[in-house]
C-alpha cells in the first residue's frame, strides 16, 4: 500500500577527493581550540518525503534518482536511508 | 644531498615489470622508448617511465604542433617575455608590464564540467602570478554542443559555474570570452580561460631554478593522487572509459588558490626568491625538470619531504600528480627563513624537498634512494617531433563545393525579418548576459568596459592608460579553410580590440584540434598555424604564449578545428575609448570595410538553413591592418561615438547588437544596407547576413561624418553614411537589396536576451 | 590626531574587496586608510572599521562563519558594541551577521545562482551616520557580486528592523519601487541594507566602494564615505559640514544590468 | 579510555526558512519523471572523527562545535549522531 516515506539521502566527498570545505572547517575548530579533531568531511544531506509501497521501493526510487541528479558520482559516495516512517 | 659515487638508481620493490605494454601504455611509441633507451644508456625504471611519459606527451613535449609552432612571430617590439615561460609579458608603457596567458581544460570539463572548469582557470592564474602579475581578468572562450541537447547544458551550466565560482572567489573579475555552440562540439566541448595581469616590470621573474645548493621548496595545497598522468589523459581521444576514469577528477580550492596568490607576490615584491612556476599539468615533474632546463641546472628531489594527503603513495604518484594549487619554487638561501614566514603568516604549507645542482640532472629520491635520475635537457627539450603529412578531409571539400545560390536570396521581407530574429535568437550569436552576470566583472574596479562590448578595456596603474582586450576563433571557417581561419581569428580579435580605440599588441593562443594523426586534422592545424603567423606578422602582434590541445574528438569525430586567440591592446587616453554600442538618437551611423558576397560558413546559413558550407570569408590581410590603424587613430581622435565589429550574422546582426545594447534601452535606427561599401555582385543574403572580414559599424554626433571619411580616406579604408541612430520604441528600419523590414528595437531586443535563459531554465546547479 | 579619518580595512584570508575600499577611501575620498591583520588583535585607532567583500576562507561552511571567529573580530566586536563606526559591505555584511552584530542571515540567492550586475537601490534612512550624504528616497546604482545575499530574518525581526527605520537600502527598480523583478535574491522585503539598532553597524550587499571613482563612470556609491567622515568630523568636535554629494543621477533602464 | 569517534552532523534548514535548493531538486526530480516526491530539503552533512572518552563525551564536544560554529541556530536546525564507532 503507497504511502510516504522520509528518505535521507547522504552525500559525502569520495575517498581521495580534495574536501578543501571539510579541512578549512577542521582548522578553524583547531584554532577555536577542540582539539582531536582528527578529520572533517563536508558534505550534503538531502532528505526526501518519496510515496512508494513500500521503504524498499522508496529506497530504490531515490537510489536512481542519486544516479541521476541528486549526487555527482565522479567526485560524490552517496548512501540512502528510509527513516522510520 | 649531494650525490656521492656509491649511489645508484634503484628500482623499487612492487614496480610493475618493463614490457612494450606498459610502454604503450604510457603513450610512448616504439621509437620513442628506443630513444629513451640510448639516452639513457639502460632502461628506465617504472617511475622514470613514468617521468617521460608525461613530458613527452603532447600536453608537455608538444610532440606534433612544436614544429609547426616556428612559424608564428615572436618578436617585437612590446614582448619582454616570449614563448616558454609561464606566461608571455608585454610592456604597455610607465615601467608596467602585462602577463598573459591561455590555457584549455577540455577534457576534465567533459568528463567534471564544475570543477573542471574551476581547476582551468586556477591553473592559468597561476601561470600569471608566478611571473610576479597580479591577475587583473580572466576570460573564457566557450564551445559547447547545441543547447538543445540536456547533455550540453549540463556541460555548459557547469563549466560557467566552475569559471564563475574560481575567479569570483578569487577575486579577479571574468570580463569577457566567447560562448559558441555548434553539435561539433557536442561530446568534447572547448573550454579556454585566458588570464591577464598586471606587474611592474622590474619585478618580473621566472621559472628558473639557478644557484647550486639553493632551496627547492614545494608549497600549497598537499600532494594527493589526484589527476596523476593529466596531461597524458589530456593528449588522448576522450572515450567512454575516460569518462569513467575517476582519478583524473581534480577538486579546486580558490580559496587555497588565493592565499598562493598573495602570498607569491608578496615573497615577490620582497625579492626572496629566484625562481617560481606553478606545478600544473605533469605536476612536480614538468615543474622541477623546466625549472632546471631554463637555468642549464639540475634539481635533486627527495619525495619523502612532500607534504602529501593520501598515506602510502609512491614516488611514481608524487611525481605526477595534479593535485591543484601547487607550486615549485626556488629561494635565496639567505632568505629561505622569510619565505617560510611569508608562507605560515597565510596559513600556506611550505617543504623545502630537495636542492640546486649542477650536474644537470633531475634526480629524485625516496628517502634518499635514487629512483629517477634522468638528464634534464634531453628530457625537456629534445622531445621527438614530428612532421606529418596533411590533407584536406573528403568531408570539407564536399562543404566548401556546396552551391550557395540557393541561400543567396529572400522571397520576401518576412523572409529577411524572420532571419534576422533567428540569428539574434541564435545562441552564438544572442546576448551572454546570462553568462556574465554569473561572474564578478567588476571587482578590483578597473573595469571600464565589461563583457557585452566588442572588447573588455581595463585601467591600467600607468596614469591614464587602459588596457583592451578580447578572445576570438572560428572552427566552422577554420573546418572549411583552415589557413583563412587561421588569419581570421587574429584579425577578428585584432579589429575587435581596436574597435575599443586600442592598438593590438600581442597575443597568446591556444589551438584545439582532433588527433594529428589523422591527415585532415593535421593539414588544420598546419594551415591554421599558417594562417595565424601570416596574419599576426601583417597586424604586427607577435605571439608570446599558448597552448595546444589535440585529440579533442569522440567516437572517431573531431570537433571542429578551433585556433582561438587572446589578444591585448592598449589605449593611450582610457578617456577616448570607444564603447560598442549606439549612443545617442540622431547620431550618424556609418560602415567602414567592403561587403563582399561572401555567405559560405556562416551563422546565416547554419542557423536558418542548418548548412556548413562554402568558402569562408577571405581575410585580405593589408585590409585588416589597415581597418585597425583607421579605428585607433579615428579613437585618439574622437572621431568615433560608437564602434562595433561586424561577426557572426554579418551587418543586419551587427546593426541590431549596437540598437539593443545601448546603455539605456533599445534605440532604433534607420539604415540602408546598400549604401555600405560593396564589392561587385554582391547577393542579398551576403549584404545583410555575410561575415566579410574588415567591417565595422560606427557612429558619430550629427554633422561629424567627414572626420570619419577622412580618417578612412587616410588609410585606404572605404567608408560611408548608411543612416541614423533612433529614439528610444523606434523600430530598427533596415532596408538593402530591394528588402525592408522595421522591427521593433525593443523586440529584437527580447529575442537576443532571451535566448540563452529560455534554454537554459531548467538547469540550477542541484549537486553543487 | 590628523583632520581627517582613518579607516581600517580588515584583511581575512579570502577578502578580495578589501583593495578596492582602500582606493574608494584613498582616490575616492582622499582620506587615510589602513589593512588590519585578521591574526592582529590591534585596531590600530582607526575611526572606522570596514570588514569587505571577498569569500573569507573560502565561504566554507557559511560565509562569514568561520571569519567571525579571526582574532581581530574580538577587537571589531569591542568596538562596535562601544559605539565604533563598523561597515560591512558582502562578505562583511555577512560576517557582521555571523558575529550577531547584526539580526538575521544571509543564505543563497533565491535562485541558486551568483549574481554581478548593477542593481537600483533607494536610500530609505539618510540620517545614519553612513548616509547623511545621501537624501531619503535616493535612487542609485550600485554593483552586486554575491551568491549568498538573500536577507532573512524572522518576521518580528524583520517588523523591528522596519519600525526603527534601520533598513537602510533596499532593491528597488527604476521607478523606485520595491519591486520583486527588482530583488536581485530573494531577500525579505527587498532588503540590500540594515542597520543595528545603536546606529553604527552598517551591513550590506551592494558595494558602494565599487562607484566611487569618477574614472569608472559612476560615484553614486561615495557618499557612503562621505558620510562616514561627516560623521567621524561631528564626533570629533569638528565644523560638521557633511559634503554633500550630488544628488546621484539615475540611469533609466540601466537598473536591470544594462550597464554600457 | 580515548579513542577516535566517527560523529555526524546533519544540519537542516529550520521550519518556515525557504529552502531554494531543495525545492529545485524537486522540481528537477519532477521533471525527470519522479511521481510522488512530496517535498525535500536540502541541508548538510558534517562528517567529523573526533577523539574523545566515550560516546557520549563525543556527542558533548561535537554539540558545543555545533553551537560555536557549524551551525547557524538562526536559520538551521542540527543533529549530532554518534556513529558506531
Ligand atoms: N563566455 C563568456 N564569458 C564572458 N563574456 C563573454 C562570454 N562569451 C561572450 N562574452 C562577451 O559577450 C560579448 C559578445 O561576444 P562575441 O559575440 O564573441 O563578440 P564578438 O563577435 O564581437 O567577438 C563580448 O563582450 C564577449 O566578451
Ligand atoms: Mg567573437
Amino acid at each position: 500500500m503507497s504511502r510516504v516515506w522520509s528518505v535521507d539521502v547522504r552525500v559525502t566527498p569520495r575517498e581521495g577527493i580534495l574536501d578543501p570545505a571539510g579541512e578549512t572547517i577542521r582548522r578553524a575548530l583547531g584554532n577555536l581550540g577542540y582539539e582531536g579533531v582528527h578529520s572533517v568531511r563536508a558534505g550534503r544531506l538531502i532528505r526526501l518525503e518519496v510515496e512508494a509501497d513500500g521503504p524498499e521501493a522508496a529506497r530504490a526510487s531515490t537510489e536512481k534518482m542519486c544516479e541521476q541528479l541528486i549526487a555527482n558520482p565522479i567526485i560524490e559516495d552517496y548512501v540512502v536511508r528510509v527513516r522510520e516512517g | 644531498m649531494t650525490r656521492t659515487s656509491l649511489e645508484r638508481v634503484e628500482a623499487r620493490l612492487g614496480d610493475p615489470v618493463m614490457s612494450a605494454a606498459l610502454v604503450a601504455e604510457h603513450g610512448l611509441s616504439p621509437e620513442e622508448w628506443e630513444r629513451i633507451l640510448e639516452l639513457m644508456g639502460r632502461e628506465p625504471t617504472f617511475t622514470e617511465l613514468g617521468v617521460f611519459s608525461a613530458m613527452w606527451s603532447e600536453h608537455c613535449g608538444y610532440k606534433n604542433s612544436r614544429p609547426l609552432l616556428r612559424m608564428l612571430p615572436t618578436e617585437g617590439p612590446a614582448v619582454v617575455q616570449g614563448p616558454g615561460e609561464n606566461a608571455g609579458v608585454i610592456d604597455v608603457g610607465g615601467g608596467w608590464g602585462v602577463a598573459f596567458k591561455i590555457e584549455s581544460h577540455n577534457h576534465p570539463s567533459a568528463v567534471e564540467p564544475y570543477q573542471g572548469a574551476a581547476t582551468g582557470s586556477g591553473g592559468i592564474l597561476r601561470d600569471v602570478f608566478t611571473m610576479g602579475a597580479r591577475p587583473v581578468a580572466i576570460f573564457d572562450s566557450l564551445h559547447f554542443g547545441s543547447l538543445d541537447s540536456p547533455q550540453s547544458r549540463y556541460l555548459f551550466d557547469g563549466v560557467v559555474r566552475g569559471v564563475g565560482d574560481y575567479g569570483n572567489c578569487v577575486g579577479v573579475p571574468t570580463v569577457g570570452g566567447e560562448a559558441i555552440f555548434d553539435p561539433a562540439y557536442e561530446k568534447n566541448p572547448l573550454i579556454n580561460v585566458m588570464c591577464i595581469g598586471v606587474l611592474p616590470l622590474e619585478r618580473l621573474i621566472r621559472g628558473e631554478a639557478e644557484g647550486v645548493g639553493n632551496p627547492v621548496m614545494a608549497v600549497g595545497a598537499r600532494t594527493g593522487r589526484d589527476g596523476i598522468h593529466g596531461a597524458t589523459f589530456a593528449s588522448e581521444e576522450l572515450d567512454e572509459e575516460a569518462v569513467d576514469s575517476r582519478p583524473q577528477v581534480q577538486v579546486g580550492d580558490p580559496f587555497t588558490e588565493k592565499l598562493l596568490l598573495e602570498a607569491s607576490l608578496e615573497l615577490i615584491e620582497r625579492d626572496l626568491l629566484i625562481g617560481i612556476q606553478d606545478m600544473g599539468a605533469a605536476g612536480l615533474t614538468s615543474s622541477g625538470t623546466e625549472m632546471a632546463a631554463r637555468s642549464g641546472s639540475g634539481i635533486d628531489l627527495d619525495v619523502a619531504y612532500l607534504p602529501v594527503r593520501e598515506e602510502g603513495m609512491t614516488p611514481y604518484e608524487m611525481l605526477l600528480s595534479e593535485s591543484q594549487e601547487r607550486m615549485l619554487l626556488v629561494a635565496k638561501p639567505e632568505h629561505e627563513r622569510a619565505v617560510r614566514e611569508v608562507l605560515e603568516r597565510w596559513d600556506l604549507q611550505a617543504a623545502t624537498i630537495g636542492r640546486v645542482t649542477d650536474d644537470g640532472m633531475f634526480r629524485v629520491r625516496e628517502d634518499g634512494v635514487v629512483r629517477v635520475e634522468i638528464p634534464v635537457k634531453p628530457l625537456v627539450d629534445d622531445c621527438p617531433t614530428y612532421v606529418r603529412e596533411g590533407a584536406m578531409s573528403p568531408a570539407t571539400a564536399e562543404a566548401r563545393a556546396v552551391d550557395l545560390r540557393p541561400y543567396s536570396s529572400f522571397a520576401t521581407d518576412g523572409e529577411v525579418e524572420a532571419a534576422l530574429g533567428t540569428l539574434l535568437d541564435s545562441p552564438s550569436v544572442a546576448s551572454r548576459r546570462w553568462i556574465y552576470e554569473q561572474y564578478d566583472t567588476t571587482v578590483q574596479t578597473n573595469t571600464l568596459e565589461g563583457p557585452g562590448s566588442d572588447a573588455a578595456v581595463l585601467r591600467l596603474p600607468a596614469e591614464g592608460r587602459a588596457l583592451a582586450a578580447a578572445t576570438d576563433g572560428n572552427g566552422r571557417h577554420t573546418w572549411l579553410d583552415p589557413r583563412t581561419g587561421g588569419r581570421a581569428a587574429v584579425a577578428e580579435a585584432a579589429r575587435n580590440v581596436a574597435c575599443s580605440g586600442a592598438r593590438p599588441l600581442a597575443v597568446t593562443n591556444c589551438l584545439n584540434f582532433g588527433s594529428p594523426l589523422r591527415p585532415e586534422v593535421y593539414f588544420q592545424l598546419a594551415g591554421a598555424v599558417e594562417g595565424m603567423g601570416e596574419a599576426c606578422r601583417a597586424l604586427r602582434t607577435p605571439v608570446t604564449g599558448g597552448n595546444v590541445s589535440l585529440y579533442n574528438e569522440t567516437g572517431a569525430q573531431p570537433v571542429y578545428p578551433t585556433p582561438v586567440i587572446g589578444m591585448l591592446g592598449v589605449i593611450e587616453d582610457l578617456e577616448r575609448r570607444v564603447p560598442s554600442a549606439f549612443q545617442r538618437e540622431d547620431d550618424e551611423i556609418w560602415v567602414a570595410g567592403r561587403t563582399r558576397d561572401e555567405i559560405g560558413g556562416s551563422e546565416y546559413l547554419a542557423a536558418c538553413h542548418g548548412l556548413v558550407a562554402g568558402r569562408p570569408p577571405a581575410v585580405d590581410l593589408g585590409e585588416a591592418a589597415a581597418l585597425v590603424d583607421f579605428l585607433v587613430e579615428g579613437a585618439a581622435d574622437g572621431a568615433f561615438a560608437s564602434a562595433h565589429d561586424g561577426s557572426d550574422g554579418g551587418l543586419a546582426v551587427a546593426l541590431a547588437e549596437c540598437a539593443v545594447g545601448a546603455a539605456g534601452g533599445p534605440l532604433g535606427c534607420t539604415v540602408d544596407l546598400d549604401a555600405a561599401p560593396a564589392g561587385a555582385n554582391v547577393s542579398a543574403a551576403g549584404r545583410w547576413f555575410g561575415e566579410s572580414h574588415s567591417r565595422v559599424v560606427l557612429t558619430c554626433r550629427p554633422g561629424a561624418g567627414e572626420r570619419i571619411a577622412a580618417h578612412g580616406r587616410r588609410h585606404g579604408v572605404p567608408v560611408a553614411r548608411v543612416g541614423t541612430v533612433g529614439g528610444p520604441g523606434s523600430p530598427c528600419r533596415l532596408t538593402g537589396a530591394g528588402h525592408a523590414i522595421a522591427p521593433a528595437a525593443a523586440e529584437l531586443a527580447r529575442i537576443y536576451e532571451e535566448a540563452i535563459p529560455l534554454r537554459m531554465s531548467e538547469e540550477a546547479g542541484i549537486t553543487s | 590626531m590628523t583632520a581627517g579619518m582613518k579607516v581600517g580595512i580588515v584583511r581575512f584570508p579570502g577578502s578580495n574587496c578589501d583593495a578596492d575600499v582602500y582606493r574608494a577611501v584613498t582616490e575616492g575620498l582622499g582620506e587615510s586608510a589602513t589593512y588590519l591583520w585578521h591574526k592582529s588583535t590591534d585596531l590600530e585607532g582607526v575611526d572606522v572599521v570596514v570588514l569587505p567583500g571577498g569569500f573569507s576562507y573560502g565561504d566554507y561552511l557559511r560565509a562569514g562563519a568561520i571569519a567571525r571567529f579571526s582574532p581581530i573580530m574580538g577587537e571589531v566586536i569591542d568596538f562596535a558594541r562601544a559605539g565604533g563606526l563598523t561597515l560591512g559591505i558582502c562578505n562583511g555584511f555577512q560576517v557582521l551577521c555571523e558575529a550577531h552584530l547584526l539580526p538575521g542571515a544571509l543564505v543563497r540567492n533565491r535562485h541558486l545562482r551568483f549574481r554581478c550586475h548593477d542593481v537600483g537601490l533607494r536610500v530609505e534612512n539618510a540620517a545614519t551616520p553612513f548616509t547623511t550624504a545621501y537624501s531619503e528616497g535616493d535612487l542609485l546604482h550600485i554593483p552586486i557580486a554575491h551568491g549568498e545575499g538573500q536577507f532573512v530574518a524572522e518576521a518580528a525581526t524583520l517588523d523591528e528592523l522596519e519600525a526603527e527605520d534601520r533598513v537602510i537600502f533596499r532593491y528597488v527598480d527604476r521607478r523606485g519601487e520595491a519591486t520583486d523583478a527588482a530583488n536581485p535574491n530573494g531577500s525579505a522585503r527587498n532588503i540590500a541594507g540594515i542597520m543595528n539598532h545603536e546606529g553604527n553597524i552598517l551591513g550590506l550587499m551592494p558595494h558602494p566602494e565599487r562607484h566611487s571613482l569618477a574614472v569608472l563612470g559612476n560615484t553614486d556609491g561615495l557618499a557612503v564615505f562621505q558620510s562616514l567622515l561627516a560623521s567621524v568630523l561631528r564626533a570629533r568636535g569638528c565644523r560638521s559640514d557633511p559634503p554633500r554629494a550630488e544628488a546621484p543621477e539615475f540611469a533609466v533602464g540601466a537598473v536591470a544590468g544594462a550597464s554600457s
